[in-house]
């Protein structure tokens, strides 16, 4: 087992380091000059060449890198004289734009996206299983048939689509709810809640029908199981059956969805986050990009890796506690 | 006495003449679906507007870059004149605000844009992932291994963001054929897997056993007896995965990073849709129906098909 | 198609324009708060680094002081000068290459503390930082012994600046400048002191000189300031410091922000918005007078431009260009620009506001253009077919792009638009070897001056082959180089003014760019504000010197 | 021993006394059929058998004989089927029972073990878990009582260190283990009536042998009536006192098991025991193979289902030939026997030169 | 046999074993528990097999009987040791040098449906090997209809898909395909397993025809003893990947010598009541255990009845059972039992 976590932690190490080295090279090999938008205007050749030593981008591009991946774990400061500027351990470097250390402004961005992604989980979970195993257990019935349909429906929805519908529907024209802004969840839950809530139903819906369909389809799957016969012949109530034999083999499937899902989405909804103004990472990946920041893109792009990596390993160990055959 | 219940062990359905293939069975189980015929109909009918694209648009009459500023009203931010965002027998789907340019015109080169772009990426992707599922999970061993690892790395890739930040960098490229690149690279991952694990299945069928008995080499194993039957779970997996092209090509126009002007995608009019979503809506319902019924109608066809070629498999 | 009818400017008159040269909603109240919703965070707010017009509204009218500002007035009247921290507008040296201001007495930083001379030559100094990059720069364009001075990080200082006391400072320049106090109202001459400069971060804190000081700011979401008790209301002619506080809320989607304050209920009545209104926008505000009736939209006074690339083919051959500029639709443009009212058709390069109120038509073209002329000139010019090129333009004035392209085409002029992001913009414009044949950018004075426009954007010698800016059009005229020479050296500015209006139209002639259009910036208030006018030498922005609350009780907290 | 541990059940059935004369399960004219999108399929015909406590009956027949879909009838376990005819346990109708009163009777009453004990075992709880939940369900016993419970059982079932095995999950236990783990299960509440469906089928010669010993054990012990479904004519003659032949969905014939190997009425029956191979035969001629195959069930003939393949109707005259494809023959009693067969081999001995 | 067969003049003298075993191990890269386990299925297996002969493979599943089976028709390539097809070692064959040696061995499968690609035609899956070595398309078609009618199937339904077939004739599909080349070895690997028991004795009889008529060989691999005792000359059976019994079937069935052998026959049930319950059972104990963990010395000791000291930490090794008697034994007290 520890041996296993050892192995896993280091791929995840390598997968990580793999993603920043080609980010890295996609940024360094593709066009774009982030000396000369930091300069301005009216920028001299002279001060242009200053600025670029200055942020280390007259150097090779192997040892930037090299420095870069040192420093996420060693820290390492940046420029040098009266406005050095020490970067510490997770260092991911300083935003070109404004000179904050990647690392506070994504844990600062963090609690948006996490929110939104968490509470969009949540409301997805719950929708979207109950929808589908319902549609499972009534297998054939109108009940399943219109359910899916809605679900079919709803997964096709583009999220900018179902978005823009809630904003008109009920801000615009009912004016239920607040233009969302973001508040934060320990300044005032039900705040936080009430203008979050759009954001989350509208990603909500997307999910909630994908993973409507995915249950449905496993725990038809599972239903058909020569073990949930067996619990039948043992004379076990309905609920039982179905509760304590069929969803927890049913669901396990969807628990790597799960983890895929919520490790993309933790990184920051982009489009969500965009449509409905979310100061969260999504956003400030989007900002960064109109700017050019990209110390900001990649760490925004390395952290969302991270993510997804960690999710998937934390999937996997969860499966063997789910699932006993599994064994690390 | 380690009996396997042969379910076809009875002649075949008196409905179907003998002599039918598993292809012409799918087929015959295909057609009597209503969900199948409907879709099929509506992705036709797109199809056909894309590909008759210059042609729709010459039959009404406006290239889809002409502006006509008679149509929209300059004193309110370029406003369509007249209900419904201008849709009149000049402009039978109405004008997009501002430039007036025609609706119609627009959907139609749109839908060649957006589907050629989904369509070209599904069809990387496909033949990448399968040739690549195929490769590792027939050969195993250290091939799968490193394939294997591969996937998992590209997977492992936050490929939105990714795809962003890759089209939002280049500049002086073909954003058609960068976009179609970039949705490609991505999404081979998904068809390998399924199709390794097909493959992997297959191959220990003792068909394949059988066919190397008789002497065949690997590549006609391949093309003749991995190939074939991995092609089932493929052609569903292909039609499931066209409408998160479609969808993805339309997030990026979306996100500004997709076509260049004036070329219209359904993503870049819906984007600019947007921003008029309440002044006016038939600019952002049309290309976002558009859209909507592509997506699902490819969807409903992707569903009928794995039921009915690659009935146990699920979502990868 | 006669049945469709325009819902505005009817009459000729510009419904949006109704309050140019006003202030809308009386005098404010003190107290209070306002909200500024904008959908996009600060650039710099570092004294050093910020040089774009809002920005540098919102710096000096709020947090920090220079040494020269402008008036806190509505119309052309606002691009007169005040003196700020100095007593006067300064004093030259008979051949204007010396410059000495007082600093007033009783102007204290948020600690108490006094401003001196120091502190103010010290942050001209950070603006040669490349630490800093961003800033205005003058300072480096004029003062003497700047060439290679690379700030006072390493305890280097600029011998050029001299504070004999703590309230004198004299600036020595390398060649005469008539208009240097209009420098001075720029960011970089504000006060700095060197205790409280933290490099690139001081950026997200500056120190308050101002009426206004920082409570907190979070990049990207909100920045809050409050009163600077030791400001000191008698030392300031220009800032009236009405609302309590003030609250940017950053990154909320532009056309909410519009929808929010064109509702205007609840806090957002005490709202103002950062961007200017979106032009899809326009038929919420337009039709609908209560709602015009909070409506700002005061000029920019920046033109947008087609600049063409006069240093290679085909647009080293004037009669291309020429062909350019009679194929060219303004009307085309300015309705993807938003229309007539939030925009006004250029037929020269210099903005109104430099022009005494209105630009000449030297050239009579019509204005969705020419394309028989277009395609006539391009015939004597050899290229009977037509022609191919690029244009690149930012992102965010794609739609206007999209208007060139379509009318060029009219004329045979193929074009293909390359979008680039806002931040990567003037970078790869600026790349003269590797950008495209034109560009759609435009340019902006900094101060009412001719000379702060044509030597930008005509000046062969400023072409620099990486990072170039402003003479996109590469343009190098020798004559037109020695003209600017002598206008730059005169001191009666009222001759100036007219020889650079006669520059401009000679230049025009010679058609190295398009001028298509100049923008307004159209600004829908919250129902409770008051005070509020588009100020002329700030882009059209809200001067916040002056905006307040009517009531100051119905803004939030 | 395990006797004293179980309460007695209010709605248990009269003593033994009573079941003497009255069969613990009576099936009438079992009918069950799967709508199908070709059509209805009857895979049970109009089938009746009855099993006595204590005894053992065995159903024989090929695969898709309807030999499972009989079981699971029985156990009311069909959801996409209609079922009719008669089903009666201790005199009590279970077809049509409501599924929480049917609830009450399944594993309590009847149990049942299947073929592939590995997929019939739920692979995320542990073994004792799974032995002794319906014994908490069915006594209201709490969950320390279930677990003895569950150690005692595999005990019973001959697993060495039944406590600690009982912590573990399917997956860690052999083949055999697994079905004797099943059949702690099924036995688990003391059962009357115990249906195995082909419980060896997919274990090894030496391990069947195990299981068959360990289910004839606790059959003695216990007096259960045993059902014992398998398509080894082998393991019949082994376990069973009774045998029902089935063939197609239908009963071909019904006999005490010495009589129907020493004197088959069936033609089916006569040819199965002809092709197979046999281990006690010392002759090497070659099998005597049934022609054809089996039949489907979509579209049955209307006559006998076997007539297509039976020897003797290919012997017998055209009218015998088109009495056996148009007309379905019942189940009639023929010399100790239950034979459905218009050309019997008992009632003529016209085509006897065709058998042995 | 009938005696008017007369002998085939390709058939070695019976001296030279058409095909003869040596040694043979296999051994299978395994996992367990992160570690690597390796399986060995085979575990040193030397048999011959004469022409026009049927060797039966008997044992309990997992003994390694289909991997023996698929290293002779070199689906594997075994680890160590050689197998000598007609005097020549086909052991480390590369793939273009068995291609000739393809059309001479054959295999014919356990699952009939899983045998036949679910998307070929009957023509092509019986046409395939004849193409594969060279021949034109309508020639091979016009064989294919001819072994169709060779293995008892109506040639019209040269052109159904498996599908359209019940198990047993697609086992006959199966069979004709091996026939295709003109085989003279055949590995039947579990070829009825899978059939109904009224069928299985249909294609038993055509296997044992086409023996007669076409002089094959077969190794036929199967887990039913009485299906073996029927077909077989010579049986083996196998335990663990090991030989543990090989001889002439009559004295194997009449005379098991091996401890494992006596229960497994001891074991099958006769389908006879009343023989049934006069028979006298060894039951063994316990499961088989696993390739990967093989228990030390005699891998059958934890099972068997006699088990003694030595049987824990010595292997026995196939020795002849009793002086002059055509069968080997593995097993240190088998001679004390033999009756
Ligand atoms: N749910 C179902 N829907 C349709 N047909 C079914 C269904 N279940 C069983 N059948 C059909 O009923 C027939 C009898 O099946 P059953 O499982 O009882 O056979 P069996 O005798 O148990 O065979 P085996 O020996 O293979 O287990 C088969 O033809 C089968 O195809
Ligand atoms: N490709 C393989 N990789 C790893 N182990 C294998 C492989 N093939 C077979 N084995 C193992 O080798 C052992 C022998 O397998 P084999 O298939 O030869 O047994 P068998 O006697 O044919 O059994 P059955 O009666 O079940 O067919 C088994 O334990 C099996 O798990
Ligand atoms: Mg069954
Ligand atoms: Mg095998």
């Amino acid at each position: 087992m520890t041996l296993y976590l050892g192995r896993r932690l280091l791929a995840v190490a390598g997968v990580l380091v793999a993603i920043a080295a080609v980010t890295f090279t996609v940024f360094y090999v593709l066009p774009s000059d982030p000396a000369a938008a930091a300069c301005g205007k009216s920028c001299s050749t002279d001060r242009l060449e200053a600025i670029r030593a200055h942020m280390g981008l007259d150097r090779p591009l192997w040892r930037q890198f090299a420095d870069f991946v040192t420093g996420i774990f060693t820290g390492r400061t940046m420029g040098s004289g009266q406005y050095a500027l020490h970067c510490a351990f997770p260092c991911l470097g300083y935003s070109y734009e404004n000179s904050e250390a990647v690392w506070d402004l994504l844990m600062d961005r963090l609690p948006v996206s996490a929110s939104l992604a968490l509470g969009a989980a949540v409301l997805w979970l719950a929708l979207g299983l109950s929808a589908g195993v319902t549609a499972a257990l009534r297998k054939d019935s109108l009940t399943d048939r219109a359910l899916m349909v809605g679900a079919v429906a709803a997964a096709s929805l583009p999220v900018y689509f179902t978005s823009m519908m809630l904003i008109y529907g009920l801000i615009r024209t009912a004016g239920l709810l607040p233009y969302p802004q973001y508040v934060p969840l320990g300044d005032d839950p039900l705040h936080w809640a009430s203008n979050l809530l759009l954001p989350w139903l509208a990603l909500a819906v997307l999910y909630a029908a994908m993973y409507a369909r995915q249950s449905r389809s496993s725990m038809i799957e599972t239903m058909a199981e020569p073990y949930i016969r067996t619990a039948r012949a043992k004379g076990l109530p309905r609920r039982t059956v179905v509760v304590k034999h069929g969803l927890r083999a049913g669901m396990t499937p969807i628990l790597t969805l799960f983890g895929m899902d919520l490790g993309g989405l933790l990184a920051g909804a982009v489009i969500t986050e965009s449509i409905f103004g979310l100061p969260g990472i999504g956003r400030l990946f989007y900002g960064a990009l109109s700017t050019g920041d990209q110390p900001v893109i990649l760490g925004v792009t390395l952290l969302a890796a991270a993510f997804i990596v960690v999710a998937n390993l934390a999937v996997d160990l969860l499966y063997a506690v789910v699932d006993p055959r599994v064994r690390y | 006495m380690t009996t396997t219940p042969t379910p076809a062990s009875s002649p075949a359905p008196a409905a179907v003449p003998a002599g039918s293939g598993p292809w012409q069975l799918a087929r015959a189980e295909l057609r009597r679906r209503t969900a199948v015929k409907v879709s099929l109909a509506v992705v036709a009918l797109f199809l056909l507007m894309a590909a008759g694209a210059p042609l729709l648009s010459s039959l009404a009459g406006w290239s889809p870059e002409e502006f006509d500023k008679t149509a929209v009203d300059p004193y309110l931010g370029g406003r369509p004149l007249g209900p419904l965002g201008g849709i009149s027998a000049d402009h039978w789907l109405g004008v997009e605000p501002v430039t007036g340019r025609d609706l119609f015109a627009r959907v139609v080169h749109g839908a060649q844009v957006s589907l050629l772009i989904a369509l070209t990426a599904t069809a990387i992707v496909v033949l990448a992932g399968t040739a690549a599922g195929i490769t590792a999970g027939y050969f195993g061993g250290r091939t799968d291994a490193v394939l294997s690892r591969l996937m998992d790395l590209t997977m492992s890739f936050p490929s939105l963001i990714f795809m962003i930040a890759m089209m939002s960098v280049a500049k002086d490229v073909n954003r058609i054929l960068l976009m179609t690149a970039v949705i490609g690279l991505f999404g081979w991952p998904g068809v390998a897997r399924v199709v390794r694990g097909q493959t992997l299945s297959l191959r220990h069928r003792e068909y394949v056993d059988a066919a190397r008995v008789g002497g065949s080499g690997p590549w006609r194993i391949l093309t003749r007896d991995i190939l074939p039957g991995v092609a089932g779970p493929v052609i569903a997996y292909t039609t499931l995965i066209v409408p998160g092209m479609i969808a993805t090509e339309a997030a990026l126009s979306y996100l500004g990073v997709g076509v260049r002007p004036p070329t219209p995608s359904w993503g870049q009019m819906i984007a600019e849709s947007v921003a008029f979503y309440d002044t006016d809506p038939m600019y952002f319902v049309i290309p976002s129906t558009c859209l909507f019924l592509t997506v699902l109608a490819f969807t409903l066809l992707g569903d009928a098909l794995r039921d009915v070629l690659d009935p146990r498999s699920g979502r990868t | 198609s006669g049945g469709k009818q325009s819902a505005g400017g009817k009459d000729g008159k510009n419904p949006a324009a109704a309050h140019e040269g006003t202030a809308i909603g009386g005098t404010p109240q003190k107290g209070g708060t306002l909200t500024v919703l904008s959908n996009q965070d600060f650039t710099h707010l570092d004294p050093a680094r910020n040089w774009v017009m809002n920005d540098m509204d919102f710096g000096t009218r709020l947090l920090y002081r220079t040494l020269v500002t402008y008036k806190a007035t509505p119309g052309t009247q606002g691009g007169g000068l005040v003196p700020d921290l100095a007593t006067d507008l300064g004093t030259p040296s008979a051949d204007a290459r010396t410059w000495t201001f007082h600093l007033k007495q009783g102007v204290k930083y948020e600690d108490g503390s006094p401003v001196t001379a120091q502190d103010v030559k010290y942050n001209v100094e950070r603006s040669f930082s490349p630490d800093l990059p961003g800033g205005a720069d003058y300072a480096a364009r004029y003062l003497a012994g700047a060439e290679g001075y690379r700030g006072p990080a390493q305890g280097r200082h600029l011998d050029s600046v001299k504070t004999p006391d703590d309230r004198t400072i004299v600036f020595e320049l390398r060649k005469p400048f008539a208009e240097f106090p209009n420098a001075t109202v720029m960011p970089t001459f504000a006060p700095v002191p060197q205790a409280q400069d933290k490099g690139p971060q001081y950026d997200n804190r500056p120190f308050s000189s101002g009426p206004y000081k920082v409570d907190s700011y979070a990049r990207g979401k909100k920045l809050v300031l409050v009163r600077n008790d030791h400001w000191d209301p008698g030392t300031d002619e220009v800032r009236k410091a009405y609302p309590d506080k003030l609250v940017v809320l950053m990154g909320l989607k532009a056309n909410q922000i519009d929808d929010r304050l064109i509702a205007s209920q609840g806090a957002d009545a005490s709202a103002v918005s950062w961007g200017a209104l979106r032009p899809e926008s326009a038929a919420k505000v337009l039709p609908d007078a209560r709602v015009r009736e909070r409506l700002l939209a005061e000029s920019t006074n920046c033109t947008d431009m087609v600049q063409m690339h006069t240093g290679r083919a085909p647009f080293d051959d004037p009669k291309v260009r020429r062909a350019v500029q009679y194929a060219l639709d303004r009307d085309a443009v300015l309705t993807a620009s938003g229309g007539p009212a939030f925009n006004d058709l250029s037929t020269a390069y210099m903005p109104a506001s430099l022009f005494g109120g209105k630009q000449p038509d030297t050239l009579k073209i019509p204005v969705t253009g020419d394309a028989d002329k277009a395609r006539q000139l391009l015939k004597e010019a050899g290229k009977p077919d037509g022609i191919s090129t690029k244009i690149t333009a930012s992102a965010g004035d794609k739609g206007r792009a999209e208007a060139v392209q379509q009318s060029l085409g009219r004329a045979g002029i193929k074009v293909t638009i390359e979008t680039v992001d806002p931040s990567a913009f003037y970078a790869t414009i600026g790349d003269t070897e590797n950008r495209t044949d034109m560009v759609y950018t435009g340019w902006c004075p900094d101060y009412p001056s001719g000379s702060t426009f044509l030597p930008f954007v005509f000046d062969g010698r400023f072409i620099k082959e990486k990072g170039n800016s402003g003479n996109h059009s590469l343009f190098r005229d020798d004559a037109t180089m020695k003209r600017m020479d002598e206008i730059g050296a005169m001191t009666d500015t009222k001759a100036a003014a007219e020889a650079w209006q006669q520059l401009d139209g000679r230049i025009l002639a010679q058609a190295p760019t398009v001028p298509v259009l100049v923008r307004r910036w159209p600004l829908v208030l919250g129902t409770n504000i008051a005070g509020a006018y588009g100020h002329t030498s700030f882009g059209g922005q809200i001067d916040y010197a002056t905006v307040g609350l009517k009531d100051p009780a119905k803004s939030r907290d | 021993m395990a006797a004293q541990a179980v309460p007695t059940d209010p709605a248990a059935p009269a003593g033994p006394a009573a079941s003497e004369e009255q069969p613990l399960l009576s099936v009438t004219d079992l009918t069950v059929t799967f709508p199908t999108r070709h059509g209805d399929v009857r895979a049970v015909d109009s089938l009746s058998f009855a099993v006595r406590r204590g005894q053992t009956l065995g159903i024989v027949g090929e695969s898709g004989s309807g030999k499972s879909v009989t079981s699971l009838a029985v156990m009311g376990l069909h959801t996409g089927a209609r079922v009719t005819g008669s089903i009666a346990l201790v005199g009590r109708e279970l077809n049509g029972l409501p599924e929480r009163e049917l609830n009450r009777l399944r594993g309590r009453r009847m149990a049942m073990i299947f073929q592939d004990p590995l997929s019939s075992l739920h692979p995320y709880y542990t073994v004792g878990e799974q032995i002794a939940e319906h014994h908490r369900v069915h006594f209201g016993s709490r969950r320390a009582a279930a677990r003895k419970r569950a150690v005692e059982m595999l005990a019973e079932v001959g697993i060495p260190e039944p406590a600690r095995r009982a912590g573990e999950y399917p997956h860690q236990f052999s083949g055999g283990m697994r079905q004797r783990v099943m059949i702690a299960m099924a036995l688990a509440c003391e059962p009357d009536l115990l249906i195995a469906d082909e419980p060896t089928t997919a274990l090894d010669v030496t391990v069947q042998a195990q299981i068959l010993e360990l289910i004839a054990r606790l059959q003695e012990q216990r007096g259960l009536a045993v059902v014992m479904i398998t398509h080894d004519l082998g393991v019949v003659a082994r376990v069973a006192r009774e045998v029902l032949v089935m063939y197609g969905g239908r009963a071909a014939e019904q006999a005490p098991v010495d009589t129907l190997f020493a004197d088959p009425g069936h033609p089916y029956t006569r040819g199965l025991l002809d092709s197979l191979p046999r281990l006690d035969d010392s002759d090497d001629a070659p099998l005597r193979a049934i022609p054809g195959s089996p039949p489907s069930l979509l579209d049955p003939a209307p006559g006998c289902a076997f007539s297509p393949r039976c020897p003797r109707a290919a012997a017998a005259t055209p009218a015998e030939r088109a009495h056996c494809a148009g007309v379905r023959p019942e189940l009639r009693p023929s010399q100790g026997h239950l034979v459905s067969c218009h050309l019997s081999l008992h009632t003529a001995a016209r085509v006897q030169g065709g058998t042995r | 046999m009938t005696a008017g067969t007369a002998p085939l003049p390709s058939v070695p003298p019976p001296s030279v074993p058409l095909l003869s075993v040596r040694d043979v191990t296999m051994t299978f890269p395994g996992r367990r528990g992160g570690r690597s386990a390796p399986v060995r299925a085979v575990d040193g297996v030397s048999f011959d097999l004469a022409a026009g002969k049927t060797l039966g493979l008997v044992g309990e599943s997992g003994c390694g009987k289909s991997t023996t089976g698929r290293m002779i028709v070199r689906l594997l390539e075994p680890t160590t040791g050689s197998i000598t097809y007609d005097g020549r070692d086909i052991s480390r064959l590369g793939r273009r040098e068995l291609k000739p040696l393809r059309k001479d061995l054959q295999m014919v499968f356990q699952d009939p449906h899983s045998s036949l690609n679910p998307r070929q035609t009957v023509a092509r899956i019986i046409a395939d090997p004849l193409l594969v070595q060279g021949m034109a398309a309508a020639g091979a078609r016009k064989r294919a209809a001819e072994l169709m009618e060779m293995t008892g199937l109506i040639p019209e339904h040269i052109d159904r898909y498996p599908h359209e077939f019940s198990g047993g004739q697609a086992q006959r599909i199966g069979i004709a395909r091996a026939l295709a080349t003109g085989p003279r070895l055949i590995v039947a690997d579990e070829p009825v397993s899978a059939l109904d028991v009224s069928v299985q004795a249909q294609i038993v009889n055509l296997m044992e025809r086409l023996q007669r008529e076409l002089g094959l060989a077969y190794l036929f691999i199967a887990h039913d003893l009485s299906v073996v005792k029927r077909v077989c000359n010579r049986v083996a059976v196998m335990y663990l990947g090991r030989i543990v019994e090989v001889g002439d079937k009559e004295r194997v069935y009449a005379a098991p010598a091996h401890p494992y052998t006596q229960a497994l026959l001891s074991a099958v049930p006769l389908p006879d009541p009343v023989a049934e319950r006069a028979r006298e059972r060894i039951t063994l104990l316990g499961d088989p255990p696993s390739p990967a963990a093989p228990p030390s010395g005699c891998t059958f000791h934890p099972r068997c009845p006699k088990a003694q000291e030595i049987c824990r930490t010595e292997a026995p090794l196939l020795r002849v059972a009793a002086p002059g008697e055509a069968r080997e034994v593995a097993c240190h007290f088998a001679a004390a039992d033999n009756p």
